[in-house]
């Protein structure tokens, strides 16, 4: 798309939608929202730029290999911090009983591991989407060859 | 609290965990991928063991996870059912993907062979989670990612077979889901539980009140659980995508995901269905007509195959149908007969997927009618294939004569003796069509591509020798693990 | 005590060692035989006591006083075959040959249901892979079949003892409670009862020679024992025997081939057994279970030469063996052969039934048994005839006028089986009393008193007459057609029914596809149908109007057309009269063509024939293409289906949601 | 009638969410288009979630967030979060259908089931 309105109206567009995106992200524990919502309006924004300028473009910005690493990292997280409070001596998951620090409730520092848990779901959702967006617009580009 | 209490969890877990490190190991170090899968696997087997040793010494327990009681939170329901379960996914699993260590570049390209340990880890995780959850959408959450992994490990072959058979099983699968999804939506919106145990006690009450609603949850699991589980008229997924799947997927999706659901299936109908109310609803006999269609013409569809591997997976339309016909009978000793099989069945079908796997890796040859004289040139492979056979029978000595013992011992203490000849009948049926392929295996002149098979790796040979050697032991030894299915059978039916 | 453990690894071991080993097993096996008849007390014994545990009951033996007596003939009869083998047999036949003599006694001595089912399993297959052996195309279709029929019967036996259990709740064998025709049934496959008998034919003539004489003691005698040990007597289970005795002699009679002659035999003489069990009384299990030892001793005795005939000369055929005439080149068999001839001729006797032979004791016990039993009387006396008809038959072809080149000498130890086999005939005939340890009912073994004695000489006799008197038709041979064979009538259209159900099932599966496919398109050329009506009726409103001024104009055409028609009629009546001329001609013509044509019609006729014929069979091909295109070809996988397969899950959905619904209304 | 009228317009929810499931099944069924299909599951998806949010829905309810000093009735939050978990699953098995078909277009250059057997030769049925 080699449209010069789209390409200006998306570059002014894409840092509102990111910091939008992580804003929802990290506030996933005390409003509507979260890791996944927030992780697909984070995507939404890289999408965005890949389509509004090109692919390469895009993969510039951030690599097939880096979404997917990050793909994996985010799913680690989850699962490390579950596994985390089974050795800080409680139930899987466990929260406040694992120590984790409760903060203030309405803070953003609140919620124990739940914040840390909702960023790496975050980071799976947007690079997943990524991921899956990349892989489709190549498997395109593959059958056009 | 010491590690082994958060086991529940840890077998869940663990192979979780490590399926999403498997991309990154995959990218820095390939040769580590297939070691740690293994170790996984061998953790999940010891901590199943574990579990069931605990569970025979000390009676069923509850994890609750996050340390949030039911209402509220998620729970694992360890009982014997569960651990059985456990105990066969990971016991099986584990040899599968042995051999799937030399089978698998052989059949797939380098690059997904990571991925390929990630899918097989997330489809152990969501087994061995289905069989432990005590809870509702975390089942549902389960049987999706079951799914997921499921078709993905078919299509990763990227023949176009595979994708073709992976987009219909996805599809249905998805359909599927859809229903069990809506089922769980009429049963939350009358009950307001999504816990078993809670479910269990309220529904009772609700059915007098909100019996249509409770109908068509019921209806819609049992369309929703049965188009997995492959039972009869819903089972044209199947012989596509196992036929087409490399064979430890075709092995390890025949063996043991097909009856998960059905797991899924008894689970839901002796613990959170009231028995009387299933007593009412003719939820059991409408599920014992439809295992015997899927007995019977199961075993006609599979007479008829040439391929050595829809064979099989014709084969297994009507083995699931024992596992149904033992739910649908509700007897002790048919149920014993059902849940042994879930585990026979396992055993001996991995092992046929297996075998049949090693003809195609060694010779290539997939029809049957060609593969006459593999048994005199290759004797390991044809002889588990051949004890895997016997077992389909039902012969004395292999592990499957006791479940079809306990079946038919079943249907009558039921009464129902036409479902004892049901289970002959197709012994005779499987006799029929296995028969012929060991006789004319072994005492065949072998002929082309057959007559100088390539070398089979000796980690495949001994794969089929374990699992060879353990339906012979479970067929003279049965009470290893017919203690563990009689408890559970006893606990389902409340006796 | 009788379960001894068995060398599956002899194929594997060398060959000095094999025999060695083999030698040594034959000797234990004849010691056991001996010990037990010697009548000492055998202890019960117990494996696996595990099974017990879990609801069933464990392996266990126990020495029940008909087993004895058919333990001693599995043990001592299987020794002799397999000393028979020993030189020629192939080691895997050897090995299986004792595992199938182990699971025979494993049978006899069961003392619950659960080791007999076990064992006869065993039996079954080792059986099935003995045939298999021999690795011919043909064997191996043998083989096949008689181990789907064997495993019919097993599953029959297996849900025989399921009922039984359910009714008692103890595994021992005895009189079933339940499931009675089960077990008849199970049986009958094994006793091979009249319309189940067809696996004898099968099974014994396909082998390998040595293996045909273990076999030929093994599967039908564990079915006469069950019969005796297990069902119930029934006048109708004596006359299955007595019918079976005349059938299996008639067969008999008909075969050319000497291991088909003495299978059908079988059949005959397990006839006498069945007779005997099912009569019981003293007698009639004493002379039963004794004649179940003779028949196997003599019987082995006789496929014994027959082998040594079929390894000597080549063929076992009567038919080839008479075929060298008076070809004074060729010596007669016996010459060559003349231990196995000499076998042959003491076997002859005694399952003739002639006096100082065993097959007279337990014969003479047996037509004791059946006095006055009816029917079954009369036939098992026919049936004595003609197997001194057959066996006349056996010798006289085989041995006396059959002439062969010897190829190759009949080993040393086939000889000692033969001498072997045949003394203890003779000693078990002299001296009965030699069993009457475990003889069941302990019997009195008195049987050389005159009238016995004049009785079998006189079907001797009556047999030695009809032989000579049929000498020339038996020489010949009779094949009876292919569809009066068992197989042909019942189980061939039993098994290719079965098989084309699947295939037409299957081929449903696909159909069901096709028609939904199908019902859609109908679906929507029905609907474009529709918009096409809408359309035509538009057409033909605004048709209507050009076809009303076309009208019009057509009708002053005519108008003008008509005044054209009568100048033209005038030239056409002057044409006709040209014709009439010219038709007188034609007519002469005519006459002389008719001729020719009458020639060609009857050239026609034949070509009609020929095309009718054509027509016939192509309508046969038409009709086989039919039956092939209805068997269809295995559904192939395929994507597009999945509307349907979607489809048939909203039915089912439909059909639960109703089911439910409609059963639980009342609630 | 009315009185069934009001009826449906209290359970609208519900009611729609079946004739969406409806919609969506009949978009799966009659498609040849794999798309399209897919369509169709999304479709059918959507439907099941609409229900199950629907089922915690109290009239006139707010969000559940806490809040200082609010007597308000919330709605159920239970149905959304499990139904945000349902989203992801299917948004998962979308993206892997279609990835699926892409691959089949690759191998055939059609997204027609009709067409693919057609192009596979063989029987087409």
């Amino acid at each position: 798309m080699e449209d010069i309105i789209v390409r200006y109206i998306s570059r002014i567009i894409v840092p509102f939608v990111q910091l939008y995106g992580l804003y929802v992200i990290l506030h996933g524990h005390l409003s509507p929202g979260g890791g996944f919502s927030g992780g697909a309006i984070f995507a939404a924004s890289m999408i965005l730029y890949a389509l509004s300028f090109n692919l390469s473009a895009g993969t510039k910005k951030l690599s097939h290999d880096v979404s997917s690493v990050l793909e994996s990292g985010g799913a680690l997280i989850f699962a490390g911090m579950g596994l985390l409070a089974v050795l800080l001596g409680t139930n899987f998951l466990g929260n406040r009983a694992a120590g984790f620090p409760l903060g203030i409730p309405g803070n953003l520092f609140s919620g124990g591991a739940i914040m840390v848990i909702t960023f790496g779901v975050g980071i799976k959702v947007a690079s997943t989407m990524i991921t899956l967006f990349y892989s489709l617009i190549e498997g395109e580009g593959h059958s056009h060859d | 609290m010491s590690a082994a209490a958060h086991l529940p969890a840890l077998t869940v877990v663990v192979p979780l965990f490590f399926a999403y490190l498997m991309p990154l190991l995959a990218r820095w170090r390939k040769s580590w991928c297939a070691a740690t899968t293994l170790a996984v696997l061998a953790f999940t087997f010891f901590s199943s063991l574990y579990l069931a040793n605990r569970v025979m010494s000390s009676g069923p327990f509850v994890y609750h996870m996050g340390g949030w009681a039911p209402p509220w939170g998620i729970e694992f329901y360890v009982d014997y059912l569960a651990v059985f379960t456990a105990l066969t996914i990971s016991g099986i699993g584990l040899p599968v993907i042995v051999y799937g260590i030399k089978d698998l570049p052989h059949e797939l390209k380098e690059g997904v062979l990571g991925w390929y340990y990630t899918l097989y880890l997330l489809l152990m995780a969501s087994m061995l989670g289905m069989a432990l959850t005590n809870d509702l959408f975390n089942l549902f959450v389960f049987v999706e990612i079951c799914a997921i992994a499921s078709c993905a490990i078919i299509s990763i072959k990227e023949s176009r077979e595979c994708v073709e058979a992976a987009f219909k099983y996805l599809v249905l699968s998805a359909v599927g889901s859809g229903c069990l999804l809506l089922a769980i939506a009429l049963i939350y919106m009358v009950t307001g539980h999504l816990n078993f145990t809670f479910l269990a006690a309220t529904l009772p009450g609700v059915m007098a009140v909100y019996p249509k609603n409770i109908l068509a949850a019921l209806a819609l699991l049992m369309v929703g659980l049965g188009v997995k589980a492959a039972l009869f008229p819903l089972h044209v997924w199947l012989p596509d995508a196992h036929s087409s799947a490399p064979s430890p997927s075709s092995a390890v999706l025949s063996g043991l995901v097909i009856k998960i659901y059905a797991v899924a299936m008894i689970k839901l109908l002796y613990k959170v269905f009231p028995a009387t109310f299933a007593g009412m609803a003719p939820v059991m006999a409408m599920l014992l007509w439809m295992s015997t269609l899927a007995i019977i013409i199961g075993s006609m569809f599979a007479i008829v195959q040439e391929d050595i591997k829809k064979m099989l997976a014709y084969s297994s339309i009507a083995q699931i149908g024992y596992v149904f016909l033992g739910v649908g009978l509700a007897s002790h000793n048919a149920l014993l007969g059902g849940i042994l099989h879930i585990f026979n069945h396992a055993m001996m079908k991995a092992m046929l997927f297996l075998a049949a796997g090693a003809f195609i890796y060694a010779t290539g040859v997939r029809k049957l009618s060609q593969l006459k004289g593999i048994g005199v040139t290759m004797p390991v492979p044809a002889g588990a294939f051949a004890i895997g056979a016997m077992a389909m029978v039902g012969i004395p000595v292999t592990n499957g004569f006791w479940s079809k013992w306990y079946l038919a011992l079943g249907a009558l203490d039921a009464g129902k003796p036409l479902f004892a000849a049901v289970v002959l009948v197709s012994s005779l049926l499987n006799g029929i069509y296995y028969l012929p392929i060991i006789v004319n295996a072994f005492f065949s002149k072998p002929e082309g591509a057959v007559a100088k098979p390539g070398r089979l790796p000796a980690v495949m040979t001994g794969t089929l020798v374990v699992l060879g050697a353990g339906c012979i032991i479970f067929g003279i030894f049965p009470s290893l693990v017919l203690g563990l299915v009689s408890r559970a059978t006893r606990l389902l039916l409340g006796l | 005590m009788g379960c001894f453990v068995i060398a599956p690894f002899l194929p594997k071991v060398s060959e000095k060692l094999r025999r060695n080993v083999l030698v040594l097993m034959l000797c234990f096996m004849v010691l056991l035989a001996f010990y037990n008849l010697s009548g000492a007390e055998l202890r019960d014994f117990t494996v696996l006591k595990s099974l017990a545990e879990i609801g069933l009951a464990p392996l266990s033996f126990t020495a029940h006083p008909y087993a004895r007596m058919a333990v001693f003939g599995f043990l001592f009869v299987g020794a002799i075959a397999l000393l028979y083998g020993l030189q020629v047999a192939d080691p895997r036949e050897q090995a299986v040959s004792l595992v199938a003599v182990a699971s025979a006694v494993g049978i006899g001595f069961s003392a619950n249901f659960v080791s007999l089912f076990f064992f006869w399993e065993v039996l079954t297959f080792s059986v099935a892979i003995l045939i298999l052996l021999k690795q011919t195309p043909h064997a191996i279709n043998m083989g096949y079949r008689f181990m789907i029929f064997h495993v019919a019967g097993g599953l029959l036996l297996f849900l025989g003892i399921l009922q039984h259990y359910a009714a008692t709740g103890s595994f021992v064998v005895e009189k079933p409670a339940a499931g009675l025709i089960f077990f008849a049934l199970a049986i009958g496959f094994k006793a091979a009862f009249l319309p189940l008998h067809v696996w004898v034919a099968w099974g014994y003539p396909t082998a390998s020679f040595p293996t045909s004489v273990v076999l030929a003691g093994l599967t039908t005698k564990i079915g006469v024992y069950a019969v005796a040990r297990i069902l119930p007597p029934h006048p109708a289970i004596a006359l299955m025997g007595a019918s079976m005795a005349v059938f299996g002699i008639c067969c008999a009679l008909l075969q050319k081939d000497m291991r088909r002659l003495l299978s059908y035999h079988i059949i005959s003489q397990v006839g006498y057994m069945v007779a005997g069990a099912g009569v019981a009384g003293y007698y009639g299990i004493d002379g039963s279970m004794l004649h179940v030892v003779n028949h196997m001793l003599y019987k082995a005795l006789l496929f014994m030469s027959a082998g040594s005939v079929l390894l000597a000369a080549g063929t076992e055929n009567l038919h080839d063996l008479g075929h060298h005439g008076e070809d004074r080149h060729v010596p007669p068999v016996w010459r060559g052969l003349p231990i196995a001839a000499l076998g042959a001729l003491i076997g002859a006797l005694a399952i003739s039934g002639v006096p100082p032979f065993n097959g007279y004791v337990s014969k003479y016990l047996l037509k004791k048994a059946m006095y006055g039993a009816g029917p079954a009387e009369k036939m098992l006396m026919f049936a004595s005839v003609g197997t001194v008809v057959s066996f006349c038959k056996f010798c006289y072809f085989g041995f006396i006028k059959g002439r062969a080149h010897i190829k190759r000498d009949i080993t040393f130890t086939m000889k000692a089986a033969i001498i072997l086999a045949s003394a203890s005939c003779i000693v078990l005939g002299v001296y009965p009393y030699l069993v009457k340890n475990i003889l069941p009912y302990h019997s009195k073994l008195t049987v050389y008193n005159p009238a016995g004695i004049i009785t079998a000489l006189q079907f001797l006799g009556m047999g030695l007459v009809a032989f000579f008197a049929l000498n020339k038709v038996l020489e010949r041979g009779i094949k009876p057609p292919a569809w009066m064979s068992m197989e042909y009538l019942f189980y061939g259209p039993i098994y290719r029914t079965v098989f084309r159900c699947c295939r037409i099932v299957s081929k449903l599966d696909r159909d069901l596809d096709h028609i939904y496919e199908m019902s859609g398109k109908s679906g929507s050329i029905l609907v474009s149908f529709t918009q096409r009506f809408d359309g035509a009726l538009n057409d033909a409103y605004e048709k209507s109007g050009g076809m009303a001024r076309r009208l019009a104009e057509r009708a002053e055409q005519f108008d003008s057309a008509l005044d054209d028609a009568y100048g033209k009629s005038g030239e056409l009546a002057k044409k006709l009269a040209g014709k009439a001329a010219e038709f007188d001609d034609a007519l002469d013509n005519a006459y002389e063509k008719s001729g020719d044509v009458a020639k060609k019609l009857a050239g026609k006729a034949a070509e009609l024939d020929g095309a009718l014929d054509g027509m016939y069979e192509k309508s046969g091909s038409h009709s086989r293409s039919l039956w092939d295109r209805l068997r269809g070809r295995p559904t192939d996988w395929n994507i597009k289906n999945l509307n349907f397969d979607s489809f048939l899950m909203a039915l089912m959905l439909g059909l639960f949601l109703f089911i439910l619904i409609y059963y639980t209304r009342n609630i | 009638m009315t009185d069934t009228l009001l009826r449906l317009h209290q359970n609208s929810y519900y009611f729609f969410s079946i004739v969406l499931f409806i919609i969506g099944f009949h978009t799966m069924l009659t498609h040849n288009n794999l798309i399209k299909k897919i369509i169709g599951m999304n479709i059918m998806d959507t439907s099941i979630f609409l229900f199950f949010v629907a089922i915690g829905y109290v009239r006139g309810g707010r969000a559940p967030i806490l809040e200082p000093g609010a007597g308000h009735a919330y709605i159920n939050p239970l149905p959304s979060a499990l139904i945000l978990t349902g989203i992801v699953v299917a948004v998962s098995v979308t993206a892997y259908a279609l990835s699926l078909v892409v691959k089949l277009y690759r191998h055939y250059g059609t997204i027609d089931a009709e067409e693919i057997m057609r192009l596979r030769g063989g029987e087409t049925l």
